[in-house]
């Protein structure tokens, strides 16, 4: 169990590391799928077995393909990867990497150099979560209801386009 | 949940209930007016609703929520200060977006969330009511789709909120790792022992102050606040600046109570640096603005300062000073943006200085209001916000930080530098008007005037006679259980 | 009678307040009416109250108007108190200020600023009255600082010409600065006997004081600084040539007979305290030796005739504090008196010629008017005979030798002061009759207009007539040995105590003094009358002409306190007109405008910028955690 | 279940989410940023879940449950607002949202 | 009861006066005219019948109402004889105000007004407050409207010198409430009784160290609103740039309230830590005086000199309070108000040639005794009433002053008695410049007419009666002094005896009993 977290953990890591270093968008998804699904095996591992799949369901599966069909809208095409690759240079990329792993180094500091107390992890089954989700954190689920209503009502208005626009829009990518 | 937890979640519920008529009626008949009333309606419900609970001691719903007295009063201040701005909305986007309706259904479920936010225990239920308000938030201060600066200031503030969110939740699970609990009373008896507190737990809180600072729009964090209340339209200005934040503090004084954080060194010097520098940058980046916009921006960065040194007094008398500070603030800020809502035109705010020009000759009694409100948030005395700043000052003397103190006194300084720039230009000789106002219908202008009206008489009422509203908070704030005051 | 003494100087205060503030309504005679009518009863009131006086000799009238404040104890009021020595000067006052107004009338006929003129004579001698007759320090000061209102006044009547001004200025910051001096000793006083009565202190400062005690010493002196302010003597003696810009009756009145005269009066008031400093009293004696020489030289040199007046009255007042130095006090009132009379007369005369000459000042351009002008020549000469002491005829000789021989028969006298006295008569008669000479024998330079009637004819008369007699009521006791004068002054001012060894050499220095005076009014005849060659010869010597020019400018005082006091002053003041401080502040705001303009530039508008913000404070959080 | 120390599971949710926020920071296109914003709130989620079953609780997974509500939430709003702004500016370029300063 | 119908009077007039103005433009002027007025008559009576209750307590009236009880604010209003001069002043000073502005003000009258009145409705209130928390809020209170009156009716810099005024004035305010708030816990923690009350808190017991900073917070309040000399800088601005009423009540009324709180406030609650003080606040004081006089002596703008006058004029306040004796303050009381008429007038003169000439540059001006004698003699009299001519109420005060200031330090004094000479240059020039030489520019200056001699006839008359027999406004003052003095020691003199002269002859040495008494104290204390 524990090599495979380790080696789960590594793979999330450098699918990430991937994901952030490539130019084109649909590769830096796949790649981000893979990071998700190296995560799933973490949970996995870790017990929480209900959240490995929901990690696949929805991070992995939904949200990223949410993000492909927004992609595929905007119609991007091979300039704009030149044009990513024209924005990573160095001189962007080096400050904010030495001060994200200033930071990773105090995490790592303060995470090793606690003593945090020793309890053997636990399996929760989708059960004990099933229960407590519904139980104390009955509440809860009906505010990400309301959160889920927020966020519909908002994507609806801002997304919504204007016929013209649309229009236009279709015109335009139908003429190339 | 039982009949009784029903009861206290009334005004959450009214609210819900209210959103959800707004979809209904939506869906059927697209009418500005309708919803607008449902909207004040429920606010006004929600409000009303809070009389009913008569709280005493604290209603629990464990885990996530507590409903006492500290919550009623921050409930309340938030529907009120909520209504008062779906009031001054309706004069602004009836003359500016075909599709008017949604907004209203977000600010309630903007409004729910910070009511949420200054009513939870647990780490769930402030991680939900955050995300509530904040989600709701993107899409209104991107609402005038049209204006590129509003779908600008609408970006920037996703990426930036869902970035300190992002923090605030990985500091939530250090927390988490280190305690085993995420409940705030919980937490607290799980270090009430410690003399001090093992790194990771402090790391989780550090990582939390991130994205509460970022809510408050304290430095360093404050960065977005400038770009975001220029770019959303003046009433969603208004919200940011006093229910976004006021649920923010609100929620920042019951967890900082809770788990006693000034008994930390650590804690209270960086609330102390933050505040200081809040309180400097704000002010300098304020003094030549010519944005007055962008200028309020910088001087809510400054008041959030302000606000953290009474909290940081840690006192009875700090939380006291803290919640009267935030409603004169809210009087005033709502006045303020609501003068700049009324005296826009179609095309954009008025935000420019230059927009103010001969004010004071051109519309005596706008420039008369926005002046009070100038003043109050100077805190010159007959204003509410006078009373708010001694407030701040005596909480402040009483836990002897001078440091803070004094650091605010050099503040008012710079602050009302530019604040009289404003009243300056105000009664320079008039000029033609750069930009001139959407004539709104009578009835709505009159109600307008009146609702600013009657915010400048509440915020004189308040500067001039104090007692009532101290008289209100203290009684209210009674059943707010502190653990431990210095 | 003694129930009117408020009216004395209650008098010219009304003429004054009424010509102010009717004055450009009132006709011309009312005007004069008033103006020279309140000084003149004024007058008359004292010359019946005088009489009264002499005859019931009581120690002193006191009337007590109202109580001016009382803070603390500190309660002066303003009350009058007349005895002997005010009275000598509210007689001057009076009497001499009624003649002047009288000539007035006539001189400043012509002038639009009648009224203003008189309104300003007027307060002048109700300032003047306040002063000699108060009965606290205080109130003596108020009339102090009143007449040096009214000579500023007065010197700059013709305020068109900026060099009237600026004398004007000159005379009052200058006497302030005595005044300053005087003020500190006021403060001391008060300190030491909690009053500022005079006749309190006057008792009290023997009981509390041993001869010589050191603040009895420096508030002698800090009341003399206020006397040489305003009685022109060294070193402040710099604004009394200057104020000769005024018109000449004011010279008369101001500068000559009465004001400048303060100090001789300050000190005489207080001579008690003077008694207790000797080293201040020998000041006063030095001062006035000193002052007496070097005024003299400068008088030898003017050729504006009033200038030449204004240096002698300098070197008079230098005799006056010769006397007070040496303890004869009732000599130098007796030398007052008489200075008061034919130095007035000297003036009016002056101002006669001058009317007569279309305002021409300088004797260079006249001359010959001997016969043009009798009435002004021979009273002209009287006075010019009684200023260079003219033995037995003049009264200035018996006032003046009076002081010679005091010198050094008093108790405090020296060989030295009498040397310089001696010196200092020589000197007088040279320049007294240089001006006579000059100015009245030799060729008419320049047309004779305007011929004096009655208004000016009769105060030179009845002055001309007083310089001459008026000696007479104090006469040295192995000549005739008359004393009216320091008998009635004897119950306030103690009599010189005299060595007695010296009483047989006493008409051996009066013939002394008689020569010296006499062969100075040869020595002029010689140079400007009988042999010119030796005048130009003068003129041609090198040497003769820079002490010429030296003495001429008043021995360079003024161009030192320029370089050393005004220049370095109005430097400083000229630099710092934008107030350096001011400019610390503006500092203050660059500084914020700076900070501001700095942190402007963050606030750049980039998204990623933005969130690097955030992540440079987790660091700093986190930082701050680690590290504590 | 597992032995895997917390420590571990803490320090691999750490580097992900220092991973995240570095591409916040170097990336310009504004999809590439709320990729990387989920990249973080994921991160934060392993945390929670390491947490959760550190202390044998299901606390830890019902928040991971709230985050993947609210990252989802997020994206859509986010993307729609992406979309406004690539019909208004034609760019993803989030530099060229830049009216605002100062 | 009618110490507050007083503040209410003012207030509602500067409603009245800008609601009016809708009805009528010149209403504005008639109804604040009245109120002021009304007000100064009223205080007026309140003095006249205060004769007998003067000698058995400093306070004539008090008014205690609750106001914030929570935190121990009362609306605490008390008049003592100190307050009622003050009063006086006020109201007298602001009616002249609105005569000068008469014609001077032409647009906004109603807000003018009712600014006006406002200010005078702050400053009586800080002449009133017997509440910190009140006295701050008064003090605050005159801010704005001020700021107001010289940002909107000012010459060609106003918003600068608005700006500088408010700024600087607020910072020093802010100081003064933490003072306030420090004493208000110091005093809370030691008796358990929070309250801003100035009755309880006069009996706070203080470290010396607390007391040094405390006293330092309420210092800088009054110190830069006296001005003294490192903070007097907004002071020349604000004068120079207000119009007339403004640079009246500025110079009148406003620097006045710094020397009233620096005697009814720091004096009687830190008598320890201001004993340690006095010699710097004198050095201040002094410094002010010279340097205030050097600057206006180079000064071409007419109002700017006179502003700098004041400066020199404010030195002898601190110097004459920091001598806690009560010739010193009785000479600062007097100097409060004979500087409040003198300067006062001279702006009202400036204010007069302005309107005429619209110029203050006095390079510009000259030889006008010839055209505007009367003019020319009311300049004289507060030329020289500003320089300390005896007879004029100037000088009084600064007698006393340095008469009480050289009790308390001799070399201080000295220097500051060179400020008179200093102040002859710089008086004589103003007097020079304007009215004597030559009439350069060939100006035809009419004269006064009867509306301004209405102005300055009651001044001169003022000044004089206040040369010539201050006894009455010492009288009032003198209970309100010895109360403030009572922390520092018994009056050094007891009360001397009526001299009793009958005849017409003096008896001397009626006073040798008090002053040896004096001596003794004198020389004990050395």
């Amino acid at each position: 169990m524990e090599t495979t977290f380790y080696i789960a953990g590594a793979v999330a890591v450098i699918a990430t590391i991937l994901v952030i270093m490539s130019y084109n968008l649909i590769h830096a998804l796949l790649y981000l799928v893979v990071s998700f699904l190296a995560v799933a095996v973490v949970f996995f591992t870790l017990g929480a077995t209900f959240m490995a799949a929901l990690e696949v369901i929805i991070y992995a599966g939904a949200i990223v393909v949410l993000i492909i069909f927004v992609i595929m809208m905007l119609n991007l095409t091979y300039e704009d990867v030149q044009q990513e690759r024209s924005w990573m240079k160095p001189s962007v990329w080096i400050g904010p990497s030495i001060l994200s792993f200033v930071l990773l180094a105090e995490l790592v500091y303060m995470v090793v150099a606690t003593e945090a107390p020793q309890t053997t992890g636990a399996a929760i089954d989708a059960k004990a979560v099933g229960l407590a989700l519904y139980g104390p954190y009955m509440l809860g689920v009906q505010l990400c209801g309301i959160l889920l209503m927020a966020g519909i009502v908002g994507a609806y208005h801002l997304g919504r386009q204007k016929k013209k626009v649309v229009h236009r829009f279709l015109e335009r990518s139908a003429a190339s | 949940m039982n009949a009784n937890d029903f009861l206290h979640l009334m005004p959450l519920l009214i609210l819900t209930f209210g959103a959800i008529m707004n979809m209904l009626v939506i869906s059927v008949w697209r009418n500005h007016k309708i919803i607008y009333v449902i909207t004040a309606m429920s606010f006004l419900a929600a409000f009303g609703s809070l009389f009913e609970l008569q709280v005493q001691g604290a209603y629990s719903i464990d885990p996530l929520l507590v409903i006492d007295g500290f919550a009623v009063f921050y409930m309340g201040l938030v529907l009120l200060t909520a209504l008062l701005i779906s009031m001054l909305s309706y004069a602004y986007f009836e003359q500016r977006e075909e599709r008017k309706e949604e907004y209203y259904l977000l600010l309630i479920l903007s409004t729910l969330g910070a009511c949420v936010l200054v009513i939870s225990t647990h780490f769930a239920s402030l991680f939900l009511g955050l995300e509530i308000l904040s989600v709701a938030l993107y899409a209104l201060i991107a609402y005038l789709r049209k204006r590129e600066r509003s779908d600008e200031g609408g970006i920037k503030y996703l990426i930036l909120a869902a970035f300190s969110s992002a923090f605030l939740l990985f500091g939530m699970a250090l927390v988490y790792a280190s305690t085993g609990t995420m409940e705030f009373a919980a937490v607290a008896i799980a270090i009430a022992g410690l003399t001090e507190l093992p790194l990771l737990l402090l790391t989780g809180f550090g990582m939390m102050i991130v994205g509460v600072g970022f809510k408050l729009g304290v430095v360093p964090f404050h960065m977005w606040t400038p770009d975001v209340y220029e770019g959303a339209p003046a009433p969603v200005t208004a919200f940011i600046a006093t229910v976004s934040k006021g649920g923010m503090i609100g929620l920042l004084i019951r967890f900082f109570i809770e788990v006693d954080g000034f008994r930390y060194p650590v804690l209270v010097l960086i609330f102390t640096i933050i505040a200081i520098a809040s309180m400097f940058t704000g002010n300098l980046l304020a003094l030549q603005q010519q944005n007055v916009k962008r200028l309020l921006a910088y001087s809510s960065i400054a008041h959030m300062g302000y606000l953290l040194v009474a909290f940081l007094a840690g006192n009875e008398m700090g939380v006291q000073a803290v919640s009267f500070y935030l409603v004169a603030y809210f009087i005033t800020t709502v006045g303020a943006f609501g003068i700049i809502a009324m005296l826009s035109d179609k095309v954009r705010d008025a935000e420019q200085l230059s927009d103010f020009k001969g004010l004071l000759w051109r519309r005596p009694w706008t420039a008369t209001i926005f002046i009070a409100m100038l003043l109050s948030l100077a805190g010159i005395p007959l204003t509410g916000g006078f009373v708010g700043k001694f407030y701040i000052l005596a909480a402040g003397v009483r836990t002897e930080l001078w440091l803070l103190a004094v650091s605010l006194v050099i503040n008012s300084v710079i602050g009302l530098y530019y604040y009289i720039k404003i009243i300056a230009v105000m009664f320079q000789p008039a000029e033609e008007a750069t930009i001139i106002p959407y004539k709104l219908q009578p009835s709505i202008y009159v109600a307008s005037m009146g609702t600013l009206t009657l915010l400048t008489l509440l915020l004189i009422g308040i500067g001039v006679y104090p007692t009532a509203l101290l008289q209100l908070i203290s009684t209210v704030l009674e059943t707010f259980q502190v653990v431990a005051y210095r | 009678m003694a129930a009117f003494l408020w009216l004395i100087p209650a008098l010219p205060f009304a003429g004054a307040l009424l010509l102010v503030l009717l004055g450009s309504r009132l006709p011309r005679a009312l005007v004069t009416a008033i103006g020279v009518g309140s000084v003149g009863i004024s007058a008359a009131i004292t010359l019946l109250l005088g009489f009264e006086y002499l005859s019931e000799r009581p120690a002193f009238y006191h009337q007590e108007l109202w109580n001016w404040f009382n803070v603390a104890g500190f309660s002066p009021s303003v009350a009058f108190h007349l005895d002997a020595l005010s009275m000598v000067f509210i007689f001057v006052i009076t009497f001499v200020g009624f003649l002047i107004h009288v000539y007035s009338t006539e001189y400043m006929a012509d002038d639009p600023d009648y009224t203003r003129f008189f309104a300003c004579m007027n307060l002048f001698v109700g300032s003047m009255l306040v002063l000699v007759l108060a009965d606290n320090m205080l109130l003596l000061y108020l009339g102090w600082e009143g007449v040096g209102l009214c000579s500023y006044l007065l010197i700059g009547f013709w305020y068109k010409e900026p060099a009237n001004g600026y004398a004007a200025r000159k005379a009052f910051l200058i006497t302030r600065v005595g005044d300053t001096a005087m003020a500190i000793g006021l403060f001391m006083l008060f300190q030491t006997f909690g009053t500022l009565h005079i006749q309190t202190i006057s008792t009290e400062a023997v009981q509390v004081w041993e001869v010589g005690t050191q603040l009895a010493v420096i508030i002698a002196f800090l009341l003399l600084g206020g006397a040489v302010g305003k009685s022109g003597q060294l070193p402040l003696q710099t604004w009394l040539p200057d104020a000769m810009a005024g018109p000449t009756p004011v010279s008369a009145l101001i500068h000559a007979a009465t004001m400048v005269t303060a100090g001789v009066y300050l000190i005489a008031r207080m001579h008690v305290l003077f008694e207790l400093a000797p080293a201040a009293q020998m000041a006063v004696a030095v001062i006035g030796a000193v002052t007496l020489l070097l005024a003299g030289c400068a008088a030898l040199t003017q050729y504006d005739l009033k200038r030449v007046l204004a240096y002698s009255t300098i070197s008079q007042i230098g005799y006056m504090f010769l006397a007070l130095g040496v303890g004869a006090w009732s000599a130098a009132v007796f030398h007052f008196m008489i200075h008061g009379f034919f130095k007035a007369l000297l003036f009016l005369c002056a101002g006669a010629i001058i009317l007569a000459l279309h305002h021409e000042q300088d004797m260079r351009r006249m001359g010959g008017l001997q016969k043009k002008l009798p009435v002004v020549f021979w009273t002209f000469l009287i006075g010019a005979a009684s200023l260079a002491a003219v033995p037995l005829v003049s009264a200035g000789f018996y006032s003046k030798d009076q002081i010679l021989w005091l010198q050094l028969a008093g108790e405090n006298g020296s060989i030295w002061l009498y040397l310089a006295a001696l010196l200092g008569a020589f000197i007088t008669s040279v320049y007294t009759f240089r001006m006579v000479f000059l100015t009245f024998y030799g060729d008419s330079k320049t047309h004779v207009g305007h011929q004096p009637t009655l208004a000016i004819r009769l105060p030179l008369i009845v002055l001309a007539v007083l310089s001459l007699a008026g000696g007479f009521i104090e006469l040295p006791h192995n000549f005739g040995h008359v004393v009216l004068f320091s008998d009635f002054l004897s119950p306030i001012l103690p009599a010189v105590s005299v060595v007695p060894d010296f009483s047989r050499y006493e008409w051996m220095l009066q013939l002394l003094a008689a020569t010296v005076s006499l062969s100075g009014i040869f020595i002029a005849y010689l140079i400007y009358l009988k042999k010119p060659d030796l005048r130009a010869s003068i003129h041609r010597s090198d040497t003769a002409m820079a002490l010429h020019r030296f003495w001429h400018s008043g021995w360079g005082f003024d161009k030192l306190y320029d370089m050393l006091l005004v220049r370095p002053y109005v430097f400083l003041a000229k630099i710092n007109k934008q107030d350096v401080i001011d400019s610390f502040y503006t500092f203050i705001v660059r500084l914020s405008e700076f900070f501001h303009l700095l942190f402007a530039r963050s606030q750049n508008g980039l998204l990623r910028h933005y969130v690097m913000g955030i992540v440079v404070g987790a660091i700093m959080i986190l930082t701050i955690t680690i590290l504590l | 279940m597992s032995n895997i120390p917390m420590e571990a599971g803490l320090l691999l949710a750490g580097i992900l989410f220092m991973l995240g926020m570095v591409s916040v920071m170097i990336r310009r296109n504004i999809i590439f940023m709320l990729i990387s914003v989920e990249i973080m709130l994921n991160a934060a989620g392993l945390a929670f879940i390491v947490a959760g079953s550190h202390w044998a609780q299901p606390d830890g997974q019902i928040m991971f449950i709230f985050i993947l509500t609210m990252a989802a939430a997020e994206v859509s709003v986010g993307l729609a607002l992406i979309l406004q702004i690539y019909h208004q500016l034609k760019t993803l370029d989030s530099d060229a949202a830049n009216f605002m300063k100062g | 009861m009618i110490l507050l119908w007083l503040i209410v009077l003012l207030l509602a007039g500067g409603v009245l006066a800008w609601v009016a103005q809708r009805f009528h433009p010149a209403s504005p002027r008639w109804i604040s005219l009245f109120t002021l007025l009304a007000a100064l008559l009223l205080t007026l009576m309140l003095w006249s019948n205060t004769g007998a209750s003067l000698t058995d307590s400093a306070w004539l009236l008090r008014l205690e109402q609750p106001w914030v009880p929570q935190w121990g604010v009362g609306f605490s209003l008390a008049l003592d004889g100190l307050s009622l001069l003050m009063l006086v002043l006020t109201f007298f000073l602001g009616l002249l105000a609105v005569l000068i502005s008469w014609r001077e003000i032409q647009h906004k009258v109603g807000f003018f007004h009712f600014n006006l009145l406002w200010v005078l409705a702050g400053i009586t209130g800080v002449f009133l407050a017997m509440d910190l928390f009140l006295f701050y809020f008064f003090w605050e209170v005159m801010l704005i409207p001020m700021y107001f009156l010289i940002g909107i009716w000012g010459h060609e810099n106003r918003r600068y010198a608005a700006y500088k005024f408010f700024l600087f004035t607020q910072a020093s305010g802010l100081l003064m409430l933490l003072a306030i708030l420090g004493l208000y816990f110091m005093h809370g923690n030691q008796t358990g009784t929070f309250t801003f009350n100035y009755f309880e808190l006069l009996n706070t017991a203080l470290t010396p160290q607390a007391a040094r900073w405390l006293m330092f917070g309420f210092l800088a309040a009054f110190l830069v609103k006296l001005p003294v000399v490192p903070f007097h800088s907004w002071l020349p601005d604000a004068h120079s740039q207000a119009p007339t009423a403004g640079s009246v009540i500025l110079a009148g009324l406003l620097l006045k309230t710094g020397a009233y709180g620096l005697l009814r406030f720091v004096l009687p609650l830190f008598p320890t830590a201001t004993v340690e003080f006095a010699p710097y606040a004198m050095l201040l004081g002094v410094i002010g005086i010279i340097y205030g006089a050097i600057l206006a002596f180079s000064q071409t703008d007419l109002k700017r000199l006179v502003a700098y006058t004041s400066v020199s004029h404010m030195g002898f306040v601190i110097l004459g309070v920091f001598a806690f004796n009560e010739w010193a303050l009785q000479g600062v009381v007097m100097q409060m108000i004979t500087h409040g008429l003198s300067t006062g007038a001279l702006f009202i003169l400036a204010g007069f040639l302005y309107e005429r000439l619209h110029t203050r540059d006095i390079r510009q001006m000259g030889g006008f005794w010839a055209t505007a004698p009367k003019m020319a003699v009311v300049a004289l009299v507060f030329v020289m009433a500003s320089l300390g001519l005896p007879g004029l109420g100037n000088f009084i005060a600064e007698f006393l002053t340095l008469v009480g200031a050289w009790q308390a330090n001799n070399w201080l004094t000295v220097f500051a008695t060179i400020g008179l000479v200093l102040a002859t240059a710089y008086s004589l020039r103003i007097m020079q410049k304007i009215f004597l030489e030559k009439n350069l520019e060939q100006t035809v200056l009419p004269d006064m007419n009867a509306r301004e001699m209405l102005i300055a006839a009651p001044m001169l008359v003022l000044i004089l009666w206040l040369g010539l027999y201050p006894q009455p406004v010492l009288d009032l003052a003198k209970p309100a002094i010895e109360a403030q003095l009572q922390a520092y020691n018994t009056p050094l003199v007891p009360e001397p005896e009526e001299p009793s002269i009958q005849t017409a002859f003096y008896l001397p040495a009626t006073d040798s009993v008090y002053f040896q008494n004096l001596n003794e104290a004198f020389y004990e204390r050395k």
